[in-house]
């Protein structure tokens, strides 16, 4: 049966002239590139950061001669100082953490790809998704910029713990003007998030095609609707957060100071604060922040691995949605495993350790769902699939690691230490990210009309794969031995012995980082000069795939869509899938 | 669905003026001296109700399909209830501070 | 999907599937985003209480003229949502003039809601009152909660004050339709209703 | 080929990781406080429990793409589809996470909800950018209050303790390194002088930050005499790194002259 047919009203004609076209423009797809490439940028400063910090942690006296040029007070002669270590490290974190891993999976892919799988012309309210890209570029750019101004960037870690971020210059360097653009940088943030997933719930409830139902939903599409309520609720608190931090710095209110506070003799004016709440409000948003950024990379797999399994996932679309749906839920009742030590009532402990547990259950299913989907499978080794196998992996390892931190008493040794650094680079860092790749190899062709170098692609996941595990499980390691992080410097008696394995740990970490170049050189050589891509070059079922590529402005070139089974649902027997796009709309 | 003429005009101004009744009992409530955490606690009540007729009528969330109901209210309730969590610990502030 | 629910589909939606709320999407984008904001004054709210638990001397500054003033603009506020209503249901029943002229006595209610709420604002600042200052030597926390509660709430009220301007005049000009004066009048009914929790917890919590 | 590279470098890292784990390659340092056991059990524990889950997980994992990766023939669903799998995480998965908090709640209790004895000895310990210092009440028992306004670096006077007009603060006396006898219950108030700070002594299995504006009680009792390193795990500014402080445990007699030292020192 006939399933396309000419679109009775074409939604919005394109624009004209290079700025509307390219620049502020309200198409999805060019804003959703925008996003990609702006965490792409993020991602190799973050990286660079993350470079200089484990060359200075092998090498203390190390000279970067380059690098004083860029920071003359951070890096005197090419050394650096512990304050710029400590800038490096925070700024890592918070570009990382938000303008990586927050945006590339949800607001990069998601904005390209979420109205073209639901068959929609745009996102609900394409304005407002221009505006949240430029938000968010904004908040980057501040925060770039708190590496040019004179104060130089703060460096309280990405977690920001007053009364150290609050008080001021008192509290030593880096507490100026870069703390302020850190705040004022990160409630850009918040705002830009909240718009966007208020256009990706609207989008999802009411721009879905004929036959699109909520049933026939990808995956993906299902993941970036259930991510965009966590992040509604979750950057709703974070916004007043920083607000009133912000307000503590330039205010000289004492939302989170106490009284009593002594830097260098003298006692500071605030009084009745309590650093307890900021910890508290940050935390809010910081646990649901994890889910944030790795419920994506869910949607992305479940999304990726049916094709070149070549069956749908074990249960269908049913079993790992709801999975994500309690994941969702159960990630705002745990955020207090991260104040175990911090002088929170110890009962509230308990409180939090208990559903912390409890969320490994939806985490294993959905694993268990993956894994057990290769059961009789037909595997296409391309690079796609290789970066979701790796996923897997990595997050089972990362998912482990959990078990240690969720509970306060083995928390209370644990805390602190490089442990906690491996484990959450492994869950919500280099999980999420490889989920980013596995979407980058996959949507590529799609985004840009050309097919990716499949041997650069394999060697550059092999590569990293090894890496990350040589730098992170190494952590991990060394975090049983009470290895503390953030350390710039290792002075103490019982941290000495451990310099040898940083050593490998920052070499390892080198190499991982070189094997990304070869990724950028792939993008940028294939977007030029790689060969055309088909429509539905993987043979996939879902509807991104049913259009040209790139799809035309209006997505499906006026016609109108109908859809009439769901991405996982075929006529028996799980088999081949079928790869002509007609397979995708209108079945067989 | 859009449409609020389930009710007339005049009965939505007797709501707004049971709102504003609400209001003046929360008033002269204040001024009966009660101990804190009571008038608080009765303070919260009453506004709460005058929250849910405001979201029902005024916003006409009654007429609206439930689920609608059922999405805003767990979303917003939940979160609120959440951040219950961080009163033990303002308790804890006052008994364990520094100085006194 | 009910017969109702499916009136409620504008046109090109003949094409898609029907909302689960049988809304259109500026109100349903409205409603996410009114549960988004509840939670960040949630978040305001529950710092506040936050201090006024962990404060050994909390004051109590509001003489019973400040609730009295309170009382009024919780008046004006409320009779701002009953214009509002009116300028919506007008709209709907495709009365344009009555509807802009209501809108336009809604927008007056909330100048005059913030005319008052400053003067509150200038009185206590006169007194001596600070975001970091406490004049009767109690926490100085009350400013600061006072002030940021309170100015993130009159914000709301300037926003939808402006906000409204706009629809009126897209509104009278045919550029918006009675949808737009829906939505942003589920916007104006919210912040009446933060107020009735701002009110008894900034204020009446705090009368002498 | 591909899958099976994969799967057998998956089954090579896992068994390299789990060596390392069950060697001890690296590891706790010996433990040396009354309620530690109950830790290090736990975590012996959680090792268990986790490291099966792990080594089965990437084990699986391995095993299908080893033996489906190369297959061409007509893939199939698993028998029994998802029910065994969900079930299986429910009630296994389940069954462990609840002991493990059931344990490991007895674990914390041992160290938080338990009173501190009534004659532990009492030290007052400050931190602040970048160096903790300790306050023993000397002979009359009592603390001195705290006046933050007269901490001075240079007149030594750290805590901001006022001589002149407080006998409690006269015989207060304070040192640069905490010094304990062996096993007596000890009871630590932690309070800080400008940003948070924690105390992580890695041989009594305690880890504690400080919270500024708060007085946090904790308390221990050391089993062996040596000396340990305090560090702080709480990112507390560019010092940080370099803030520590010695723990020395002592027999009774050298601590009493130990003590008998620093008050003449003061």
């Amino acid at each position: 049966m006939a399933a396309i047919s000419a679109r009775a009203a074409v939604h919005h004609l394109p624009p004209q002239g290079f700025i509307r076209k390219y620049v502020f423009s309200v198409d999805h797809k060019v804003i959703g590139i925008q996003y990609t490439t702006l965490s792409l940028v993020a991602a190799f400063v973050g990286m660079a950061l993350s470079w200089a910090m484990r060359i200075h942690l092998a090498w203390p006296e190390a000279r970067i001669p380059l690098l004083s040029l860029l920071s003359p007070n951070g890096m005197p002669g090419g050394v650096m100082t512990p304050e710029y270590y400590l800038s490096l490290m925070t700024m890592h974190g918070t570009i990382m953490a938000f303008f990586v891993l927050t945006a590339a999976p949800m607001a990069g892919y998601g904005n390209f790809m979420l109205p073209i799988q639901v068959g929609a012309a745009d996102m609900a309210f394409p304005r407002l998704n221009m505006a949240s890209f430029w938000v968010t570029f904004v908040g980057f750019v501040l925060a770039c910029a708190t590496f040019i101004i004179p104060d130089g960037p703060p460096l309280s870690g990405w977690t920001a713990y007053p009364p150290l971020s609050a008080v001021g210059p008192a509290a030593g360097p880096g507490q100026g003007w870069g703390q302020n653009l850190w705040g004022l940088s990160i409630a850009l943030f918040c705002v830009a998030s909240l718009l966007g997933a208020l256009n990706f719930i609207v989008t999802t409830l009411e721009l879905r095609t004929k036959g699109m139902t909520l049933s026939r939903l990808p995956i993906s599409a299902w993941a970036w609707f259930i991510n965009a309520w966590v992040s509604l609720l979750a950057f709703a608190v974070l916004l007043p957060t920083c607000l009133l931090l912000v307000l503590d710095r330039l205010g000289g209110t004492s939302f989170f100071i106490p009284a009593g506070l002594v830097f260098n003799d003298q006692l500071q004016a605030h009084a009745g604060g309590s650093p307890l709440l900021f910890q508290h409000l940050f935390w809010f948003f910081g646990h649901p922040e994890v889910y944030i950024i790795i419920l994506p990379a869910f949607g992305i797999i479940s999304h990726i691995l049916p094709t070149f399994i070549c069956k749908p996932l074990v249960g269908g679309w049913k079993v790992v949605t709801f999975a994500m749906i309690a994941v969702g839920t159960l990630s705002f009742v745990v955020w207090g495993h991260h104040m175990f030590v911090s002088g929170m009532s110890p009962f509230m402990a308990m409180v939090f350790s208990v559903p912390t547990l409890f969320i490994t259950i939806p985490s294993v299913i959905a694993v268990l769902i993956w894994v057990f989907s290769l059961y009789r499978s037909n595997m296409r080794f391309q690079t796609p699939l290789l970066f979701s196998l790796g996923f897997i992996s990595l997050f089972i390892t990362g998912g482990i690691g959990g078990f240690f931190l969720a509970q306060p008493s083995t928390d209370s040794y644990l805390h602190a230490t490089t442990f906690v650094v491996g484990h959450f680079h492994f869950t919500m860092g280099l999980s999420a990210i490889f989920a980013t790749f596995a979407g980058f190899y996959y949507w590529f062709p799609k985004m840009f009309g050309r097919m990716l170098n499949e041997k650069l692609g394999k060697l550059h996941f092999w590569l990293s794969f090894v890496g990350v595990y040589s730098v992170f499980m190494t952590m991990h390691l060394t975090g049983f031995a009470g290895a503390v992080r953030r350390y710039s410097a290792f002075v103490d008696d019982f941290m000495v012995p451990l310099i040898p394995t940083n050593r490998f740990i920052s070499v390892a970490a080198l190499l991982l980082g070189a094997t990304q170049f070869i990724f950028l050189f792939n993008a940028i050589w294939s977007r030029f000069k790689g060969p055309k891509a088909p429509d539905n070059p993987w043979g996939a079922t879902t509807l991104e795939w049913a259009t040209g590529s790139p799809p035309p402005f209006d997505n499906f070139g006026g016609r109108q869509v109908t859809v009439y089974h769901g991405p996982m649902e075929y006529d028996g027997e799980a088999r081949v899938m079928q790869t002509s796009p007609e397979a995708s709309v209108a079945g067989t | 669905m859009s449409s609020n003429r389930e009710l007339t005009m005049s009965s939505y101004v007797g709501i707004g003026a049971g709102l504003m009744l609400i209001v003046g009992i929360e008033v002269i409530l204040t001024y009966q001296h009660l101990p804190t955490r009571t008038l608080l606690f009765s303070l919260l009540c009453l506004a709460s109700l005058e929250g849910f007729v405001a979201v029902m009528y005024l916003m006409h969330v009654k007429y609206e399909q439930p689920i609608l109901f059922w999405t805003i209210f767990p979303a917003t309730l939940f979160v609120l209830f959440l951040l219950c969590y961080l009163l033990p610990d303002a308790f804890r502030m006052a008994s364990m501070r520094l100085l006194r | 999907m009910d017969q109702s629910s499916l009136a409620a589909t504008t046109h090109h939606d003949l094409l898609t599937e029907a909302s689960p709320y049988g809304i259109e999407k500026k109100k349903l984008g409205m409603w996410v985003f009114i549960v988004s904001d509840a939670c960040t004054f949630g978040a305001f709210l529950f710092a506040y209480g936050y201090m006024r638990v962990g404060a050994p001397v909390w004051g109590t500054p509001f003489e019973f003229s400040s609730i009295l003033n309170g009382l009024v603009m919780t008046a004006v506020l409320l009779s701002s949502s009953l214009t509002m209503l009116t300028a919506v249901r007008a709209s709907q029943a495709g009365a344009k003039a009555s509807a802009i002229k209501w809108l336009g006595i809604t927008m007056l209610l909330g100048t005059i809601f913030a005319a008052l709420h400053l003067r509150e604002w200038f009185k206590l600042i006169g007194e001596g009152w600070r975001l970091f200052h406490n004049p009767t030597g109690g926490a100085a926390q009350f400013g600061a909660t006072f002030f940021s509660v309170t100015g993130l709430h009159l914000s709301h009220v300037v926003t939808g004050v402006v906000a409204l301007a706009f629809i009126a005049r897209g509104y009278s000009r045919n550029r918006y339709d009675e949808s737009h004066v829906e939505t942003a009048g589920l916007y104006w009914h919210f912040v009446d209703l933060v107020w009735m929790f701002v009110f008894p917890l900034m204020y009446l919590m705090n009368a002498r | 080929m591909t899958g099976k590279i994969f799967a057998i470098l998956v089954a090579i890292i896992t068994t390299i990781s789990a060596y390392c784990v069950i060697a001890h390659v690296w590891w706790m340092p010996v433990d040396i406080s009354v309620h530690g056991p109950k830790i290090d059990s736990q975590l012996e524990e959680t090792v268990l429990v986790a490291g099966t889950l792990f080594i089965a997980g990437q084990l699986v994992l391995a095993a299908f793409v080893f033996l489906y990766g190369g297959s061409r023939a007509k893939p199939m669903q698993i028998p029994g589809g998802a029910k065994p799998l969900v079930l299986f995480a429910f009630l296994l998965v389940g069954a462990e996470v609840m002991a493990l908090s059931f344990i490991g709640s007895k674990a914390w209790g041992a160290v938080y909800f338990t009173a501190p004895d009534p004659n532990s000895l009492h030290i007052d310990v400050q931190a602040g950018q970048f160096a903790y210092y300790f306050r023993y009440a000397g002979p009359d028992g009592k603390f001195g209050a705290l006046h933050p306004e007269l901490i001075n670096e240079g007149t030594q006077n750290y805590f901001g303790l006022d001589p002149e007009h407080d006998p409690d603060a006269r015989d207060d006396i304070v040192t640069a390194q905490l010094a304990i006898p062996v096993n007596k219950p000890i009871l630590l108030t932690l309070h800080s002088k400008d940003v948070g700070h924690s105390f992580y002594v890695r041989e009594l299995r305690v880890q504690q930050d400080f919270v500024p504006g708060l007085n946090l009680p904790i308390h221990f009792t050391a089993t062996q005499t040596g000396r340990f390193e305090i560090v702080c795990t709480q990112l507390c500014g560019l010092g940080h790194y370099n803030m520590k402080a010695y723990l020395s445990v002592l027999s009774q007699a050298d601590y009493d002259e130990w003590l008998k030292k620093q008050a003449a020192m003061q």
